[in-house]
């Protein structure tokens, strides 16, 4: 099959699915090999992109995905009578401290914050932005956390390492933050006392 | 208090934290986050903190935590060196962990912001998250129980395209439940299954389509009927509960979790 | 607005529309009359139809859709074929009932969930997640079952000790505690329509 065969039929692939198309997916559907239809995803994103049209493809989640054009948002909305998606700064904050560190603590993200995020983290596993990796094999077994699938969709991110880079200022190890963790009331403060301490 | 502090909106919700409050007060006095004059940045700091108890607002215990820490470090700044050598080794400048979480949270902290400025699924880009129809009507996918989640988003996505009510026009009788539970019981005499858009002709309004919600709910709650669908927001099917033949294979015999 | 400018928003409204869209519809939310919308669908669906694309726009009852090209369902069901596994909210439910309690028996599982379980206990058990560990020696010997290493791998937990304890659950809601199940990986979360704010 040349590629021109080929292109609108990995459209109508990618134009079904409810999630992320990966290439490797297509490629089994089809038979043909993966760089193949990578070819074709990629050209047919610079068709799109080149064409004016009301959506374009996006390469997201280590997927390709069919999304509307950012300036059509407020039509999109107003048909839909849906409120947009909003991220208060905690959990914005919350999440980048996740994105970046993964895999983190519950501890770990409030000594970054300074504040206790029980309430943001659990926003955010309650929008599978963030899940449970596991527990951390020190003493206390605390939970672990990373992001989704479902966080580089949100972000329209292809990959963990699509993040943009951090403007390193300084850099805590984590074996620091731990250490500091450990020696700072921070976890659960009881501001009476601490005050005497002063 | 004194003027500097008067003249900025004074709301501890403005900010995420304590260490948020700290960055504010260094770039609003062109402070050197390396080199933090500790006395004033304290005195600063305390003054929000008394200000905000004067406005009968809670102060969150970080905040006053913080406020143990700075009067800790400024103390430590305080103390006379008597060895030289000291310092060199384990005492470390008694600011230098505070710094470090500064900087490590500012960090951060503009990492939200710029996520935040990203094109968001659902603020600025939309994409098609339900399956298509094509993938639905195929017949050969294998059947799922369907379950009230399921059942509501099919209702929602019905009344965002029912019209408003049109009061008047509404007549009660037309209205009732049992009626619904009959003339639905009856659409499935002698048939296996029934889509669930047949309930409806054309297009409904917002009292008959909530109508129709309770008589199915009614219905499944008595076991007379089973829903099925073939895929996640794919055509909800009706099948009478008892039947001559066993309905396709599903992962669940009965309404799972209703 | 003139129609080159209009066609690719109604483009994009029809294309985030799970169901057919009612010119009306459109009319109302772009709060343009219904005779330009039409003449907007009508001209993208000549342009759809002219480029040989992997779907058209299609007018079905009430309104329009993008269909796939009818040449392409077979490519469309193989791609469906080989969709990963979803889980049921009962197959999930049991087989938590599974992990935290065993080994338990079918009469425990029924009971905890309130239904019977007999339909997705045979499903776990074909998927490998599940087993029979042997007979309970009471009257009936009931079979009692347990987890296996598939179930360990596929929700990536090192033993079963790192499954999260109850307890760590015990201050968080139930909400919180399916959006914890939920982000295991292959297990596919409520695709979200309008997320509120933390």
């Amino acid at each position: 099959m040349d590629i021109s065969e080929l292109k609108p039929i990995v459209e109508s692939l990618v134009f079904v699915s409810p999630a992320p198309l990966r290439p490797e997916r297509i490629a089994e559907a089809l038979e043909i090999d993966r760089g193949t239809i990578l070819e074709a995803l990629q050209e047919l994103q610079a068709d799109y992109q080149r064409a004016g049209r009301g959506f374009v493809l996006q390469q997201v989640a280590e997927g390709f995905q069919f999304r509307t054009r950012p300036e059509y948002a407020d039509w999109v909305l107003r048909l839909n009578r849906n409120r947009p998606v909003r991220f208060s700064r905690a959990a914005l904050e919350a999440l980048a401290i996740i994105a970046y560190r993964q895999p983190t603590t519950r501890a770990e993200i409030d000594y970054l914050r300074g504040v206790d995020s029980g309430g943001v983290l659990k926003t955010l596993l309650e929008r599978h932005l963030v899940r449970i990796l596991g527990k951390k094999d020190v003493p206390g077994k605390p939970l672990i956390y990373g992001t989704t699938r479902t966080f580089l969709e949100f972000f329209g991110l292809r990959d963990l390492a699509s993040l943009p880079t951090l403007k390193e200022f300084s850099d805590l190890s984590p074996a620091e933050v731990d250490a500091a963790i450990a020696s700072v009331p921070g976890v659960a403060p009881h501001p009476q006392t601490a005050l005497d301490d002063a | 208090m004194s003027a500097a502090v008067v003249d900025f909106d004074v709301h501890l919700s403005n900010f995420e934290g304590p260490l948020d409050l700290l960055l504010h007060l260094i770039r609003k006095n062109e402070m050197d986050v390396y080199d933090i004059p500790m006395a004033e940045i304290t005195r600063q700091y305390l003054l929000i903190l008394d200000a905000m108890q004067d406005l009968n607002l809670d102060v969150a215990g970080e905040f006053l935590l913080m406020a143990a820490t700075l009067l800790h470090i400024k103390s430590r700044l305080l103390l006379p060196v008597s060895d030289p050598d000291e310092i060199e080794t384990e005492d470390e400048d008694p600011r230098a962990e505070l710094v470090r979480r500064l900087l490590e949270y500012q960090k951060y902290k503009e990492a939200a912001a710029t996520m935040d400025g990203f094109p968001l699924l659902g603020r600025e880009v939309f994409g098609r998250d339900f399956p298509a129809p094509e993938l639905t009507e195929g017949g050969e996918a294998e059947l799922e129980a369907v379950g009230l989640f399921e059942l509501v988003e099919a209702f929602r996505a019905l009344l965002r395209e029912a019209p408003e009510p049109y009061v008047h026009e509404v007549e009660a009788e037309r209205l009732s439940v049992s009626d619904r539970i009959n003339a639905i019981l009856t659409l499935l005499l002698g048939r296996d299954s029934l889509a669930f858009m047949e309930l409806f002709n054309g297009r409904p309004d917002r009292p008959e389509v909530v109508v129709t919600f309770l008589a199915m709910l009614e219905l499944v709650k008595l076991q007379t009927v089973r829903l099925l669908q073939n895929a996640r927001f794919g055509t909800i099917w009706i099948y009478p509960a008892v039947e001559a033949e066993p309905a396709p294979a599903v992962d669940e015999g009965s309404l799972g979790y209703l």
